[in-house]
């Protein structure tokens, strides 16, 4: 039974991915994105950097980047808190 | 101290060949030479440790190789012979693969080399040449283990296995 | 000869075989590498969501500056994104790691109280 | 993972170890002019601790790589993004007070490496933060490995 | 221009097309160290596709992806032959 | 506008975060410095958080943008916002309250626990990085920036989850919560890259009103796996089997959080369904499918809490049937609103669901802090090996009380207030699932005496541990908690005029000033 | 010029199409290790070399750039390509395969 | 044209059957070896979709870090699949 509901709920969501892929826009053609031509004719001017991606990673959304930063932070104080010594008498 | 230097000394020598034609000053830029030598001395800080090994002759075999004679021996080599037998070597392979005649097996070398470099520039020699393939070094008897895929003798002398790579490991490091 | 939605399929195929590990693979260090794959997909679903038919990279060094570019923010999501996969696969391995030492086996079906 | 591999992977690994730290540092410099940035070059100089790692073994390591002073490192590494994108308060979190000013960073040539503003900075702060937090990971898990094996 | 990209774009291809028979081998192994040897010549197949490609595409900073790429693929074969090494 | 109250949306994130950080730091050179600094940052995240609230609820709950790294306006022509932007409006504000209670409440419970334990740094941090997290999931406006907060508080939460190393279910709990979590993000990115795809944004105003215009299909696709991530993450029924794991494994003060985290999640539910897609597009099968998934999570909920032996895990479970009343009430509103003819229970349905939250957060709350003292105490979770802690532990009896007949429905409790308003909607809506709901809260109640009667009444018992009085800061955070739970049952009337109902305004009929306050600063 | 690139291409190509070949034909570990490693080894340095060429006599900077880069990659994978090799085939030793059909294997006898 | 779309379809390919051994091999460090393999050609997908900031990541982190944590977590657990 519980088998079956999750042989059901796979092809269920790989049929609605798979669906969800073929509605896409064709390959190679994205949407007019007014963001991201911004970012590529603005960037060499506001933030005087060639590299676009990297003005957008830490100017333009760096707060995704600290957020991101933070995730790999959270990351070694949780594996750190893992393999931390523990006392005997506190188990 | 002078391992930092070395160390250093290389760091910035790879960093100037990555921003090589950047500006005016000579070929490069004064911001890359400043921040080139920043970064060397950094990463002499940090690789200091693991770029030398602990024991006095390796480390000054490591340090012999700043010669620039030695580098323009290597790149003789490199260019001369060892590209040579790579391509000879390659046709053989190309045979074999083709016909599917092969006679492998692991024989034993033992090469004067009295330092670490000269064997793994000599390990690495043969392994980059397709027919031979250094399978283990013995870290006591210094004896190489080399895969050879048409073993012509089970007790070859290096010359037989390898050509000239030995001798020219001799020159370059020593 | 046109790719039309090759991409994003493969990238939901990716999604789908990942999913698949995770839901029907009993070894605890396959299904973390089923998350590992569903994260391979959704990065390659983002990229290619941002590519623009004979664009150039966004990097205007040594390149000329006229050309058509390919769309800068999908990338840099998919950075945020690769850096929050590792960071994940780290923490799920360690937490295998002490599975495995609390109960000496990777069997999900074995270690009772993960059935839920 | 207490000895290391073979001598020959050891020696080469002698000049690869600091050959991937110098391209890792020029990854991260260069982060705002060619591809890569502050996570790439810190992966790339990470890669060069856990092939150090490899090679040597933890005991051949001894004293190269400390991990409580890779700890500190990354929370340096993090209070330095934080404070840079404090920095720019007086107009807005994140603001770049730096791009166009003239100063260290503020040239106006977008293809000079002291151009970008903060740029530069947030990708040292962040390059900091990943190589030492990823190595301090990828030691933890090894020695905790390790303590397990002799329990 | 001296050598049009589609050359460049047809070696690669090339390239592409030997990197099948890699995968294969990675599918058939039949032991641990056949699947290292395919994701080795994997590697090296991929450095080279990289370098020819960034000529292709005439950026040249594609090029630095070649590097590390040749850099820290060694890291990655080491760990597992590592492993393979001590645990048969 | 002065500059504390400019920067206070992003001071509320940035001042755990630099606390997270520092943490480490400050731990070096000595436990009671890391104490008072970690209370320090909690305290002056609940003032600004308070601040922030009153200032917002006296400028007449309109909603606030703040723009990160530069300012609202565009060249000419725009109109996308480029940045990524923090948006608060009286449902944002209002979750912003929940957390900072939580969060209150949990660091003030943890800072002195019995002896010092190993890892209190780490904990200290982790629970900061969580905090940070629920923050910038409530108060962030961009959607890929919804999915950062998400991952941060996913990997803050199972480190949590799995901190009692040498506990082999804590390990496996935290497994399945990681891979659980992981997934629900995955989901959300997927949805982000699809939206992104379709629109060539990520602000959700803007993405609001992209949607508005059109409903293509990559929209419903993208609606379903948003709707399915956050209900992952939110514990609800089909995916809610990670949910009592997690609560019963958690450190007590970390419990509260994660149910703080759960409702971050139900936020972001919501606000995909009522700000980003909005009633104009949502079918009304969606609500029906909502309603149905709530009244299952409260079934499972109750009658799994039923033979639970367990003490935490019968409290968890208790929790996640509480979520189900969230969903239901919201449900029904969504129901109400939906429908051809908007019907005004709706707007009550939602006040009193937003209104079960903070009310939820404080009983839960209390319950599991009351059961981390019992269990320390009595050495065990398991009830039957419980019992007579009354004789030693007054106020935690009082408390552990308080909460549980707060949490069934008890009349003079919070709990009573907006299951009344609850129950009162959704019988108008459909009489059988308020009859349902209603005989759930009763088992609840059930439930919870038969908990409250193993564990504490019956003889004394010899406590394992050595006998200590509870720490006065447990007291403390315990007290904050009942007094939200006594104040909110005494005056529901004030609280929900004061806070609920803009909370809920903003979901009824917020959803164009949310995308004005946005949109309107574009393009000028 | 344009020719040396074209031949340059031709021998790295031939290089790694027989590499790969090798790795379907020959019967154990080390035998593909001397075909696929080596020989694929070999046409890239072709290729490479190819690009080199190409980039210098295209001339201006970013070409040059181009061709400096390509030599660096290309040091890096003559630098990491045999140690890796050696690292694999004595992992395979060490994990127990042994060489099939090997007229002599020293290293079994000795170890 | 029909060259880079052959090498784009090649690279799909090989993505997908690099995914497919990682889940369906027994052995957990083939798996590993495959989903290194996949990591790579996803790299050189990134590449040709000119993403070369993600490229670089990517071969970054997938192909030596993720293995490398991959190997250290199974040193210590078992290798086999047990099915």
């Amino acid at each position: 039974m519980k088998k079956a509901l999750t042989v059901a709920a796979f092809l269920l969501v790989a049929a609605f991915l798979v669906v969800a892929a073929t509605t896409m826009r064709p390959f190679g053609e994205p949407s007019h994105s007014e963001m991201d031509d911004y970012f590529l004719v603005n960037c060499q001017t506001e933030v005087v950097a060639n590299n676009v991606v990297t003005a957008v990673v830490f100017d333009y959304r760096g707060f995704d980047t600290l957020g991101e930063a933070t995730v790999l932070f959270a990351a070694v104080v949780g594996v750190l808190a893992l393999f931390r010594t523990v006392r005997e008498d506190e188990r | 101290m002078l391992v930092f230097l070395a160390t250093s000394i290389v760091a910035f020598a790879a960093y100037l060949l990555l921003t090589l034609p950047s500006g005016t000053v000579g070929l490069w830029s004064v911001e890359e030479l400043v921040a080139g030598a920043v970064l060397a001395a950094l990463t002499g800080l940090i690789a200091r440790n693991v770029g030398f090994p602990a024991e006095r002759k390796e480390r000054r075999a490591m340090l012999r190789m700043f010669n620039p004679l030695r580098w323009v021996l290597f790149l003789v080599y490199l260019f001369g012979p060892f590209l040579f037998a790579m391509a000879r070597a390659n046709l053989d392979v190309a045979y074999r693969v083709i016909t599917g005649k092969i006679r492998p097996g692991i024989v034993k070398l033992m090469p004067e080399l009295s330092t670490d470099l000269g064997r793994t520039l000599m390990a690495n020699s043969i392994t980059l040449t397709p027919g031979t393939l250094s399978v283990d070094i013995d870290e006591d008897t210094h004896a190489l283990y080399v895969h050879w895929i048409n073993v012509s003798n089970t007790e070859p002398s290096s010359r037989e296995v390898c050509g000239s790579f030995e001798a020219w490991a001799r020159r370059i490091t020593e | 000869m046109t790719l039309g939605q090759v991409p994003f399929v493969v990238s939901a195929l990716l999604v789908v075989i990942g999913l698949y590990a995770l839901l029907f693979k009993r070894n605890l260090i396959k299904m973390v590498i089923g998350v590992s794959i569903i994260e391979t997909g959704v990065n390659l679903f983002l990229v290619t969501v941002g590519y623009r038919a004979g664009g150039q990279a966004p990097i205007y060094t040594y390149s000329d500056p006229t050309t058509l570019r390919v769309l800068p923010t999908p990338q840099a999501l998919t950075l945020t994104s690769i850096v929050i996969g590792l960071a994940t696969t780290a923490l799920l391995l360690s937490f295998v790691v002490f599975i495995h030492r609390h109960y000496q086996t990777l069997d999900a079906e074995k270690i009772k109280e993960l059935k839920g | 993972m207490s000895s290391g591999m073979s001598v020959i992977v050891r020696t080469v690994t002698r000049f690869t170890y600091a050959l991937i730290i110098v391209f890792g540092f020029y990854v991260i410099m260069h982060g705002h002019l060619t591809p890569g940035g502050g996570f790439q070059g810190g992966a790339v100089v990470a890669s060069a601790f856990a092939l150090a790692l490899v090679a040597f073994g933890t005991a051949g390591l001894k004293g190269a790589l400390n991990r409580h002073l890779l700890q500190s490192l990354e929370e340096v590494g993090a209070l330095a993004f934080l404070g840079l994108a404090f920095a720019g308060v007086g107009t807005a979190f994140f603001y770049n007070i730096l791009a166009n000013s003239g100063s260290v960073f503020g040239g106006s040539d977008p293809a000079a490496l002291a151009s970008g503003g903060v740029l530069p900075l947030m990708n040292w702060a962040v390059g900091l933060k990943v190589m030492t937090g990823i190595a301090s990971i990828l030691i933890i898990m090894v020695i905790g490995a390790r303590k397990e094996a002799t329990e | 221009m001296i050598v049009s990209s589609v050359a460049f774009f047809a070696v690669a291809a090339v390239l592409s097309l030997c990197m099948i028979i890699s995968v294969v081998r990675i599918g058939l192994g039949p032991t641990v160290a056949d699947r290292v040897v395919g994701l080795d010549t994997i590697n090296t197949m991929v450095v080279a596709t990289m370098i020819v490609l960034a000529a292709a595409f005439d950026q040249v900073v594609f090029v630095d992806v070649a590097i590390i790429y040749a850099l820290l693929s060694f890291v990655g074969t080491l760990y597992v032959a590592r492993y393979l090494e001590k645990s048969p | 506008m002065n500059a504390l109250l400019h920067h206070a949306p992003v001071l509320l994130v940035a001042v755990p975060l630099l606390g997270a950080f520092a943490v480490p730091l400050v731990g070096k050179l000595g436990s009671g410095l890391r104490r008072f600094f970690v209370g320090l940052i909690a305290l002056l995240t609940t003032a600004i958080a308070g601040y922030l609230a009153a200032s917002f609820y006296a400028a007449g709950a309109s909603p606030i943008v703040y723009v990160l790294g530069g300012r609202l306006s565009l060249p000419s022509g725009m109109v996308a916002p480029i940045r990524i932007m923090f948006e608060l409006d009286g449902l944002s504000v209002f979750m912003m309250l929940i957390t900072a209670l939580a969060a209150l409440a949990a660091v003030l419970y943890t800072s002195s626990f019995w002896k010092e334990r190993s890892g209190a740094t780490l904990k200290d941090s982790l629970m900061l990085l969580l905090i940070v997290g629920i923050f910038g999931m409530e108060m962030t406006g961009d959607l890929f920036n919804f999915f950062v907060f998400l991952e941060i508080t996913s990997i803050a939460a199972c480190s949590l989850v799995g901190f009692r190393v040498w506990n082999g279910r804590s390990q496996e709990a935290a497994f399945k919560v990681m891979t659980l979590y992981t997934l629900s993000g995955l989901f959300v990115l997927l949805a982000v890259g699809l939206l992104y795809g379709q629109y060539g944004g990520l602000n959700i105003a803007y993405l609001a009103t992209m949607i508005g215009s059109g409903a293509a299909l990559v929209d419903k696709i993208a609606l379903g796996l948003l709707l399915t991530g956050l209900a992952m993450k939110a514990g609800a029924v089909p995916m809610h089997m990670w949910a009592p794991d997690a609560y019963g494994e958690a450190p007590g003060a970390a419990s509260i959080l994660l149910v703080a985290n759960s409702q971050a999640s139900l936020y972001g539910l919501f606000r995909v369904l009522f700000t980003l897609y909005g009633s104009a597009y949502s079918p009304q099968s969606l609500a029906w499918i909502l309603i149905g998934l709530a009244v299952l999570t409260i079934i499972v909920g109750v009658t799994m809490a039923l033979v639970q032996r367990d003490l935490k895990r019968l409290i968890a479970f208790g929790a996640v049937s509480q979520i189900g009343y969230m969903m239901l009430a919201v449900g029904v509103g969504f129901a109400a609103m939906t429908a051809l003819q908007p019907s005004d229970f709706g707007f009550v349905a939602l006040q009193g669901g937003l209104f079960h939250m903070i009310n939820d957060a404080a009983c839960i709350g209390l319950l599991f802090l009351a059961a981390g003292i019992v269990i320390r105490r009595a050495g065990t979770r398991d009830l039957q090996g419980m019992g007579g802690i009354a004789h030693d532990l007054k106020w935690t009896t009082a408390f552990f009380m308080l909460g549980a007949f707060a949490l069934a429905g008890m009349p003079p409790l919070n709990g009573f207030a907006s299951k009344l308003m609850i129950y009162e909607s959704t019988f108008r809506l459909s009489p059988v699932l308020a009859i349902v709901a209603i005989l759930a809260s009763i088992l609840l109640l059930a439930v919870f005496l038969r908990a409250f009667q193993a564990a504490f009444l019956g003889p004394r018992t010899e406590p394992t541990d050595v006998m200590r009085p509870v720490p006065i800061s447990m007291l403390v955070s315990m007290g904050l908690l009942a007094l939200v739970v006594v104040a909110f049952g005494l005056f529901p009337g004030f609280f929900v005029d004061r806070i609920v109902t803009p909370a809920a305004q903003a979901l009824w009929s917020g959803r164009d000033a949310y995308i004005q306050a946005v949109m309107s600063g574009m393009g000028g | 010029m344009t020719i040396l690139i074209y031949v340059l291409f031709g021998i790295g190509l031939a290089a790694s199409v027989l590499g790969s070949v090798a790795l379907v034909r020959f019967p154990d570990v080390y035998t593909r290790l001397h075909g696929a490693t080596k020989c694929t080894t070999f046409g890239s340095i072709f290729t490479t070399a190819a690009v080199i060429v190409y980039g210098f006599a295209r001339g201006g900077a970013a070409h040059q750039t181009l061709a400096i880069h390509s030599i660096i990659a290309l040091v890096a994978l003559l630098l990491t390509n045999p140690t890796g090799s050696h690292a694999i085939a004595r992992a395979a030793h060490r994990s127990g395969v042994k060489p099939v059909g090997a007229v002599v294997d020293r290293l079994e006898e000795e170890s | 044209m029909i060259a880079e779309t052959i090498l784009q379809i090649v690279t799909l390919t090989l993505i997908i059957c690099g995914a497919v051994l990682a889940v369906t091999l027994r052995d957990l460090l083939s798996s590993v070896i495959a989903l290194a393999a996949a990591s790579l050609l996803v790299s050189l997908e990134f590449y040709l979709l000119q993403a070369p900031d993600v490229a670089i990541a990517e071969a970054g982190i997938g192909a030596a870090l993720t293995t490398a944590i991959y190997i250290i977590a199974l040193r210590r657990t078992r290798r086999k699949e047990q099915q």
